[in-house]
Formats: structure tokens, sequence, C-alpha cells
């Protein structure tokens, strides 16, 4: 019964913490950019505009929840819960500090990979049940891409799975005690991170919303609060895959003198900001420049990562 | 030398395969220097053979040359392999003489013709074919090459066959000779299974061991009997032999005259002991030869078609031969088939040439006169036909003709077939000299402007006059008693059974059959030059008309076998024709129908179907595993 | 974790399975028909996994591995096919195209 | 963890009963979603970790995918769920449903006469899968990728014809 209390305690702990990044993350975004791009952003509400998330928050949910009489209800309803639902599923596995985790799982990269796959289907869904030709295509485009980059999230961590002979996420973390992953596994960072901008389908690699070609892409006909599922799903998506490069990639709650849990954190952040500047810095690529690239490059790339660790590790273990 | 043999049917067969292959894409020049080079060189090769075998004979008087083995089935090994002795040696070098000229003489006689490749392609196969026949070492080699030769007569007498007409006569000598051949199979299969071999040699010998007339070789040789009648064009088979004229003349002067139709002759001779273990079947055979010579001889008198009347002398002529070898004198009858080979070989290119020359003309009621036209064509012709009539002053074969005839009075119980044969000689004389007298003397019916090429009138006077002297070494015989072709023969063939008893009875003969000729002769000059209004009073009578309508129609023979067998075939197959037997078939068929589309309705396509079809038989199967 | 009885097991992969060839024989539509495909295949592989699980042994996870292999590929196949087909005949029934005659 | 086992059994016998009769393709697919999501909780449950995942990833993640892929490329409307109403007339059901029936009462009532034991509720983790597959299944595994390499090529063949079709489409 202890264990199931502790358990508890950290589930809603740690949701309560996603959730509050999340939104906060609205913020800190609008706030970054504003920087990066010369202008002030929020800064009205509340000390640095920080109440500015809560006013949103208010604004949203009071929103009429309009549902299009062409739509497909049940599946225009469900189709914004999977993606926040798939993406903090994918936190119970996370290992935050040494014990601090939902369930330590076996299989926990799978159930990343899992649930990163089951993601898709909020879009696509979303794209479908609109009855409207953008959100189609924003929905056609957000399964081809994200099958396509699926393919990669999981060929980039098997190199870190080989390295650390676990689908255990403490194991992984616990193999780079000496040396982050980050180092041996280049590129397999590299992949993971433009994977995971694509799974995450935040720009530059957009294209299922593309303001500008599609209008909004699949959430297109939505609003209020299912418009705000998806806005506060592609924020946990950001936190989840920094967490999980994090994790994967640089050694996790592992650091000198901080304690663990500071260390995940502090990294986490890092990477959040990275995705901000990326979308500060970098052009949306066209659709079928980002297609071609995954297939022609990142592909044959990731295959050759994890034929050249394979054989690495081969010849040192005989 | 004598290594060269295979050299002798290969190299017509390779001239084949090039035209075969090129499939008249090769000019004319290079077609005419391929085939005629081929059978030229084999020709010569033959001459050398046989040179080289008179001069030093081989152990045994055979050379035998075994090229591969032909194949191995059980216990039957037949080789394919080449026996040369005295009778195929005489054979060889002269069809592949005539050949050769006759080739040349093709030359120009084709000139014009579109199938001129092809004309080669079917010569050369017919040539190879022939000499395969002739220098077999078993029956089935043998038997190889007869339906070779077979093959290019049926392909050469339709080789027009734009002409119905023309592939009808091919198809009727097809059929015709088809009976003969499969009387023939039938014989080598009643040999193989009685003897256990096909090799000519081991065959005779083994056959030898037989007693006189019992079973085995009386039925064998009746069965080799029918192949010969049939392919020799002997009575009652000869009916094709006439139609076959519808081909080129060159085919009628090489094949249907020279070389394939006397191939029965040199079966039965090849054959003889065969046929002299069956003396009743070697009785036939001198009957057959006596009255198909008496028959066609009174055919040939009534034609006005120069070729027919060609082919009905020719049918006579084998028929001495059949005469000769149902006598014994088979010697007598290689000879009359030398000597033969080369008259009539020239007097068909001799009417090759007078066709030619009046645009295909083959009446010789519409030629007359052309002796001074064509003196060289008309000399040469007078010639041969004098050696077909057996007239000696001017020509020295007439006695190939006579040993026969000796030979016949002198076997036991032959006067009468003597009789006929001396009828023959007259008739042969009479109907050579009607045709001569026709065409050659008279009034010109036509001035022709053409003349012949060189090449078609240098073959023709060489065979005119090689049928002339043939009879230099059997004449110097009976002047010296010295070495000549029948003792030549005779170290393959056994000599006569008998001699005169003195020494005067040949010229007395000789002195009989020599005034036979010439009275036909004066005879034909009598009706055809002299007096021809004698001859249409004849034939204006009922009696003449009816008879000339009767052997002009060779005696009634075509119209007999449409009657007697070609009718009632056909009414039966009019009958049977939806026959019982078919019933079985029929209903076969359709039950086979009904569950074809019992089984193609379930192959509807539909994919549904074939997945309830799945489960329903997965139900019965695990039912079935259940319940069990 | 769970212990059941192999039998239990092996019936729900056999409702699973009976429930696919239901839809397979009912629906016309192609894609219908595809995907009871698929539930057949995966109920085809649960009963693997079941034994696989009660042996104690990989050879289970293997097979199923192996069936989703063959899922894959037909799925690929089967759905381009599928875009032929509607795009040559405009049509999505299964009775339709039913052009091999046999 | 039984309850769970046959709480998902009964989720996944549900969740495909409602695919066959859906007549909206989507929804069908979703419930078949469900269906696959089921059987990965039963296969976890049983302690096949490996194909658990797997299921998800590739099954529910990838396979399904293609087919919402397509559905949308084909634009599947309204229209369409009327058609299949139209044809799910209650009749077509009775053949199929009393064969299946026959198949089901023979299957229970061979499966009754054995008592083959319970699973073993030990977990068979994915490296005793990768051992087993890399090892005496080699072959076997070799041969999937031909096999996939051909679904592969003949997809890319199929489809190329289609794709030049879509997009002369105004």
């Amino acid at each position: 019964m202890h264990s199931v209390g502790i358990s508890l305690l950290i589930v809603f702990v740690v949701l309560a913490c996603i959730l509050g990044v999340a939104s906060g993350l609205i913020w800190l975004e609008r706030r970054l950019l504003a920087l990066w791009q010369d202008r002030y952003g929020p800064n009205r509400v509340g000390p640095f505009g920080l109440l500015q998330v809560l006013a949103d928050i208010i604004k949203i949910l009071m929103k009429e929840d309009w549902i299009p009489p062409f739509a497909d209800k049940p599946v225009f309803v469900i189709a914004p819960a999977i993606t926040v639902i798939t993406t903090l599923l994918s936190f119970s596995v996370i290992v935050f500090a040494p014990g601090i985790t939902v369930v330590d799982l076996g299989i926990g990269v799978l159930l990343f990979l899992a649930m990163s796959s089951l993601g898709v289907y909020s879009l696509v869904l979303a794209g479908w049940s609109s009855d409207n030709k953008y959100s189609l295509l924003g929905g056609l485009r957000a399964a081809a891409q994200m099958l396509s980059y699926e393919l990669f999230v999981g060929l980039s961590l098997m190199g870190v799975v080989m390295l650390a002979g676990s689908f255990r996420i403490a194991d992984i973390v616990e193999a780079q005690r000496g040396l982050w992953f980050c180092g041996p596994q280049f590129v397999g960072f590299v992949i993971f991170f433009i994977a995971g901008l694509a799974e995450t389908h935040r720009l530059p690699l957009d294209l299922p919303e593309a303001d500008n070609e599609l209008v909004a892409g699949y959430h297109s006909e939505y609003s209020g609060m299912k418009f705000g599922l998806f806005f506060l799903g592609e924020y946990i998506g950001i936190t989840l895959i920094s967490a999980m490069i994090a994790t994967f990639f640089f050694g996790g709650w592992l650091g000198p003198v901080l304690p663990g849990l500071l260390w995940f954190i502090i990294k986490t952040f890092f990477f959040i900001c990275l995705f901000i500047a990326l979308r500060a810095a970098l052009p949306r690529p066209r659709y079928d420049q980002l297609m071609s690239v995954s297939w022609k490059w990142i592909l044959p790339l990731a295959l050759l990562n994890l034929l050249v660790t394979g054989a690495i590790l081969v010849s040192r273990t005989t | 030398m004598l290594s060269l043999l295979w050299l002798v049917p290969i190299l017509p067969l390779v001239g084949f395969a090039i035209l075969a292959v090129t499939a008249g894409q090769l000019a004319r020049k290079a077609v005419s220097v391929i085939a005629v080079g081929a059978v030229s060189l084999s020709a010569l090769i033959a001459i050398g053979i046989t040179v080289a075998y008179t001069i030093t004979a081989p152990a045994g008087t055979v050379y035998s040359q075994t090229l591969w083995q032909w194949m191995r089935v059980g216990n039957f090994a037949p080789a394919v392999a080449l026996h040369l002795d005295a009778l195929s040696m005489t054979m060889m070098v002269v069809v592949a003489f005539v050949s050769a000229l006759i080739h040349i003489y093709s030359t120009g006689f084709m000139a014009d013709d579109t199938g001129y490749s092809r004309f080669f392609a079917y010569m050369n196969l017919f040539v190879g074919a022939m000499l395969t026949l002739v220098l077999a070492d078993n029956l089935l080699l043998l038997y190889l090459g007869w339906e070779g030769v077979g093959l290019c007569s049926y392909l050469l007498i339709g080789f027009w066959y734009r002409d119905p007409d023309n592939v009808r006569a091919a198809l009727k000598a097809f059929f015709v000779t088809r009976i003969g051949d499969t009387a023939f199979a039938i014989g080598i299969f009643l040999l193989f299974t009685s003897l256990g071999t096909l090799n000519i040699p081991a065959v005779l010998d083994e056959i030898s061991t037989y007693a006189p007339g019992s079973t085995l070789p009386t039925a064998a040789a009746a069965l080799l009997l029918v192949g010969a009648m049939a392919k020799s064009a002997q009575l009652p088979l000869q009916t094709w032999l006439p139609d076959a004229m519808a081909g080129p003349t060159p085919v009628s002067a090489l094949i249907h005259a020279a070389t394939m139709v006397t191939a029965g002759v040199y079966l039965i001779a090849r054959m003889h002991t065969l046929f002299v273990m069956a003396p009743a079947v070697l009785l036939a055979v001198a009957i057959i030869g006596a009255v198909t010579q008496l028959v066609a001889s009174f055919s040939a008198l009534t034609q006005y078609d120069i070729k027919r009347i060609l082919a009905y002398s020719t049918i006579s002529q084998i028929g001495y031969m059949f005469l000769a070898l149902g006598v014994g004198a088979w010697a007598a009858a290689i000879y009359h088939f030398g000597t033969h080979a080369f008259f009539k070989a020239a007097l068909f290119l001799g009417a090759g040439v007078v066709i030619k020359m009046l645009d295909e003309e083959h009446d010789i009621f519409k030629m007359g006169g052309l002796r001074h036209r064509y003196p060289l064509t008309f000399w040469a012709f007078l010639f041969a036909a004098l050696t077909l009539a057996a007239v000696p002053p001017l020509t020295i074969t007439f006695n190939s003709k006579d040993l026969i005839l000796n030979q016949a009075f002198l076997s036991k119980g032959g006067r009468g077939l003597w009789i006929l044969g001396l009828i023959g000689t007259f008739l042969t004389a009479a109907y050579t000299f009607r045709m001569v007298f026709v065409v050659f003397f008279g009034p010109a019916q036509s001035r022709p402007e053409k003349t012949p090429a060189r090449s078609m009138v240098a073959p023709f006077v060489v065979l005119a006059f090689l049928g002339a002297i043939a009879g230099i070494p059997e004449l110097l015989t009976a002047i010296f008693g010295s070495q000549n072709l029948s003792s030549f023969l005779r170290s393959a063939l056994p000599g006569p059974t008998r001699d005169f008893p003195s020494a005067d009875g040949p010229w007395l003969f000789q002195l009989i059959y020599v005034a036979t000729a010439l009275a036909g002769i004066a005879v034909a000059y009598l009706l055809y030059e002299r007096a021809p209004q004698y001859t249409r009073s004849v034939v204006s009578t009922s009696v003449g008309s009816w008879l000339h309508r009767w052997w002009f129609a060779d005696w009634g023979f075509d119209w007999l076998y449409q009657k007697l067998f070609v009718g009632p075939y056909v009414v039966l197959a009019r009958i049977n024709r939806n026959d019982v037997v078919d019933l079985f078939y029929k209903g076969l068929a359709l039950i086979s129908r009904v569950i074809n589309g019992l089984l193609s309705s379930t192959v509807n396509g539909n994919v549904r179907w074939y997945v309830a079809a799945v489960a329903g038989g997965a139900v019965i199967v695990v039912g079935l595993v259940v319940i069990l | 974790m769970a212990t059941i009885p192999v039998e239990t097991g092996f019936i729900i992969a056999g409702l699973l399975f009976l429930l696919g060839l239901i839809g397979v024989l009912v629906r016309r539509n192609i894609i219908y028909i595809l995907l009871a495909i698929e539930i057949m295949l995966n109920a085809a592989g649960l009963a693997f996994v079941v034994a696989g699980a009660h042996w104690e042994q990989p050879d289970g996870q293997v097979m199923y591995f192996f069936v989703l292999t063959m899922a894959a590929a037909e799925v690929a196949v089967g759905l381009s096919l599928v875009l032929q087909m509607y795009h040559k005949f405009n049509t999505l029934d299964a009775n339709l195209i039913n052009r091999m005659r046999g | 963890m039984t309850a769970i086992f046959y709480i998902s059994a009964a989720i996944a016998v549900v969740a495909t009963f409602l695919t066959i009769t859906r007549v909206n393709v989507v929804h069908s697919l979703l419930y078949f979603i469900c269906s696959l999501l089921a059987t990965g909780v039963m296969f976890f449950v049983l302690g096949a970790t490996f194909v658990a995942a797997l299921v998800v990833i590739i099954n529910a993640g990838a396979i399904m995918v293609l087919f919402v892929f397509v559905i949308m490329m084909l634009n599947v409307g309204p229209q369409s769920a009327d058609q299949e109403r139209a044809r799910l007339r209650p009749h077509v059901w009775i053949g199929p449903g009393l064969l299946s029936l026959l198949l089901l009462i023979e299957l229970v009532y061979s499966l009754g006469r054995y008592h083959t034991g319970v699973t073993s509720g030990q977990t068979v983790g994915p490296q005793q899968v990768g051992t087993a597959l890399f090892g005496p299944y080699l072959l076997a595994v070799e041969l999937a990728s031909m096999l996939l390499l051909a679904g592969l090529l003949g997809a890319y063949h199929l489809g190329r014809g289609v794709m030049t079709f879509m997009d002369r489409k105004p």
C-alpha cells in the first residue's frame, strides 16, 4: 500500500508539474521569441506578463465549445484528447531522478515509441473528422510525415539501446555514467533531434498545420478547449522530447554537484529553449523536401549508424 | 579413297542444309554453285571410289564404314553405317553421276522459276536420301532413305503447288507409295522380331538358315515386295507415276525415271537371299514385272503427252527389271537399271528441252518437224530412243534387255514370260518411235524461236551417249567372255541360274530381239509417218476407239480404284460421320465440359465466395477432426 | 503477471478470428475486407503468444513477429491495390470487380 | 492482473465486433485500434512485453495509420457510410454467423476435451525474443525481410500509377 501511495503521489506531482510547465511554456516561448526578435512579447498581465498564461486559459475555457455540424462528432472530440493522453503516458516511463518515476518499466523505450506512434492519430483523425479540405490535407501530411519520422525516432534510439543493452530507461541513464551517449551516438542524437522536431510538428517542421498554406491544417475547425488541448499537447510534446533527449543522450539526472532532479530539469530546459530558438531561426522547408530528406538521407544515415554501432560492439565483445 | 565414302551422301545433305537455312535469301548463282557443287563433288568422289574399288577390291569385296551408333534401345542398336559392295557401288555411281548431270541441266531448266532455291534444296535432299538408301548397311537406315526419297518425290511433284492438280498428283503419289511403305515397315518389323537384327548381311545370313518357302521368308519377302511395287510403280500400284509427271521435268528425269523408282529393284536385289528363300514371291515378282511392262506399253502407245509416254515407258522398263529379278537374273536387272537410268534420263531431258522450247507444250501432236530446228537435240533423242528400243547398229545397249529375256527363256516355266517380254520389246520400239516420228518428223506445227541453254543440252547429250555405250562391257563379254559388269556384280549377287546349252543360242535369240524391235519401229513409221490415216481409221472403229480409251486411261486402274477404294471409303466415312466410337469421346468431352462449368462457376472472382468456401471447408475438416 | 488457462486464451483468439471471418464474409467494401483480414491475423498471433506464454518460450512472440511482418507486407500491397482499384473502377465494392471469371 | 486480462479480452472482443458492424470506415478502424490496444494489454499481462510493444508500435501505430491514410486519400465520405448501411441488411449476417458459430462450437468442443494447463505468467522479454530471432529463426528473419522488400517494391509499383493519376486530378 505504501508503494502505491508513493506511486500515486508521483503520478499527481508529475502530472501537475508537466501541465504547469507546458502552460508556462506558452509564456516562455512568447517571451523568448520576442527577445530574439527584438520586441516585448506579453508584458501586461502580471509581472513580466506571467499571468498572461492564466488569462489565455480563462479565455480558452470560456469560449463556446463549438463543433462544426458537418464534422464527424465522436472522432472530432476524441482527436485532441489523443495527443495529450499519449504524450502524458510517455512521461510515465521517464526517470526524473533515481527512484522518481511513475513506473520503472522493462520496455520503457518501447512504450515511449508506442505512444509517439499513437500520437499520429490525433492529427490524422482531427484532419479527417473536420471534413474540410485544408484539414484533410493537413491530416494527410501529418500521417505521412509522422509515419516516416517515427521510424527514425525508433532507429536512432536503437543505437542507444544497443550501447546500454536494455530498454529500461533507468538502465540507459546508468549506462551513461562514464560518457554521455551524445558522444558515441552523435549521429543518433542529431537524427533523434530532427525526428523529434517532426514528431512534435514544431516549426520549422510544422507542415501539418502550416498556417500560411493550410490555414491551420488539421486544427482549422477547432476552437475553445479542444484547440487548447492541441496547444497543450504540443507543449507537452516539446517537454517530452527535450526530456527524452536529456535522458537518452545527455545522461539524464547524471551530473556533478547539483542533485539529479535539478540536472534533469536544467538539461530539459536547455533543449526546450533550443526548440524555441529553432522556431525563431529556421524557415519552413517544402513538404516534398521534408519527405525526400527523410527517406533519402536520414534513413540510410540511421541504418549506417546502427550498423557501425553494432560492428563496434561486436568487435569489442569478441 | 574408300574412307571418303561418307562424304557421298553427306555432301548433298550439307547443300540441302545450307539452302534450307538461307531460305531463298541467296543469289541464284550462289544457289547453283552450292547445289550443283555439292552433288558434283559427291559424284566425283563416287567415281573415285569406284575406280579405287575396282583396282583394289577390299577384303571380302565389301567395304563398310560405321559413322556412329544411331540409338540403343534394349538389344536393338542400329548403326549409321555405309555398306559398299559391287551392287551398292553400281547404284551409287549411277545415282550420283546422273544426279550431277540433271542438277546441271536444272540450272538451265529452272532458271526463271521463283522457287529456284527451294527446288535445289529439295533436289539436294533427294540426292542425299537416295544415296543413303543405296549405301545403307541396315534396313532401318535404308528405310530412312526410302522415306526421304518419298518425301522429296512428294515435295517435287507438288513443286508448283499453286496449281491444285499438281498438289493432287503429289498427294496421290504420296498415298499410293505409302501403302508400299507401310508394308515395307511391317516387313522390317517382322524381320526384326524374328531375327533380332536389321543389319542386312546379318539378316541375309540368318534367313538362309530357313527352309526355302517357309513362312517367315515368304511373308517378309511378300511385304518387302509390296513396298518395292509401290515405290517402283508396278502393277497394281503403278497409277501414281503417270500423274507424277506434274513435277518439273528434271524431277521426272531424276526421281521418276532414273533413280527413285528403281529403289524397289534395288531393294529386291539387295535382299535377294530372302527372295530366293521365297520362290513363290519370286515368281510373283517375275509375273508382275512381265504383266506390268506389257500393260504399261499398251498405255504408252495411246498417250499424247510426251512426259506421260515416257512415264509409262519407265513403268514398263522397270517391269523388265522385275522380270529379271523374278527369274533370278539379278545382275541383268541391275545392268538394265544402269542403262535405263542413262537413256531414260536422257529422253526426259530431251523432252524437257522440247517442252521448254515450245512454251510448256506437252502434246506431241502439236509438235512435229523439230529435227531441223534442234538437230543436236534430235540426234541425242534419237540415240536414246534407239537404246530404249534396243536396236543394235547405232547403240550397243540392246543386250541389257536381251539378257533379261534370255534368262526368262532359260528359267523354269519361263517361256510364257519370254513371250510377254518379246511382245513388250515390239511395243517398246513402236511407242518410242511413234513419239520420235511425231515429234521430230512430219510437218512442223510451230516455229519456236528459243534456243536451249548449253547447260541443258550438254547433260542431255552426255546421258544419251552414255546410254548408248553402256552396253560395251557386256558386249565385250559376249564376244570375248572377259571380265564384265555381270561378273563384277556377281561378287555381290548370284549369277544366272542357267546358261544356254550351246554357244550359238545367244546369237539366235539376239537376232529374234533385233527383228522384233525393228518390226516395232517399222510399224510406228508406217502408222505415224507414212500413212497416219490408217491410224485414224483404226482408232475410229468402235473396238479401236474403245481400246484406245481403255489403254489411254491406264487400263481403267484409276477408275477401278475410285470405285473399289475411294468411293466405298467416302461412303463409309459419310455413314460413319457421327460415328459410334466418337460417342464415347463426345461423352467424355461433355462430362469434362460440365465439370468445367461447375468448377469455373466456383472460380467466379468473388473474394468473399472463396473465403466462404475456405470457411466451409474449415468447418468440415475441424468437424471431422472433432468427430473422429 | 496473470496466469490464465491456455484454453481460455485460445477461445478468445478463436472468437476474434471468427469475428474477422464474419467481417470478411459480410462486408463488401474492400477496405473492410482487408481490415477483417488484419483481425484474423491478429487473432492467430494471439493464439501463438498464448501458447508461447504457456511454455515460457520466446517462440510464440517470434511467430507473432513474423505474422506482423506478413501483415505489414500484405497491407502495403493490399492498399496499393485498393488505390488502383478505386482508380480503375471507381468503386470499393469487392463484388463489382470480379472480372476474373473462370 | 488476471482481471485485467479478462477485461481487456472483453474489450477486444467487443471492439472487434463493433469493428465489423460499423458503417463508417474510420469508426471501424478506431474500434479495431482499440481492439489492438486491448490485445497489447493482454500480451503484456501474459508476459509477452516485446510483442505488446510491437502491437502498438507497428500494428496500431503504423499499419492502421496506413489504412487511415488510404481512407483519407480516397476521401470516403458520408455517402459511403450510407452505402454500407444499405448493404448491411440483417439477412447478410445469417450465413456467415451460422458458419462461424459452427466453427466456434467445434473449437470450444475440441478445446474442452483437453486441459493443457495455464500460462506461466513469466515475462519473456525482448532480449530472449531477440536471441531467438537471430538464433534459430535467423533464416526466417531473412525471409521476412525479403517479404518486406517484395511488399515494398509491389506497393511502389502498384502505387505509382495511382499517384500520377492523383496528381492530375484538379
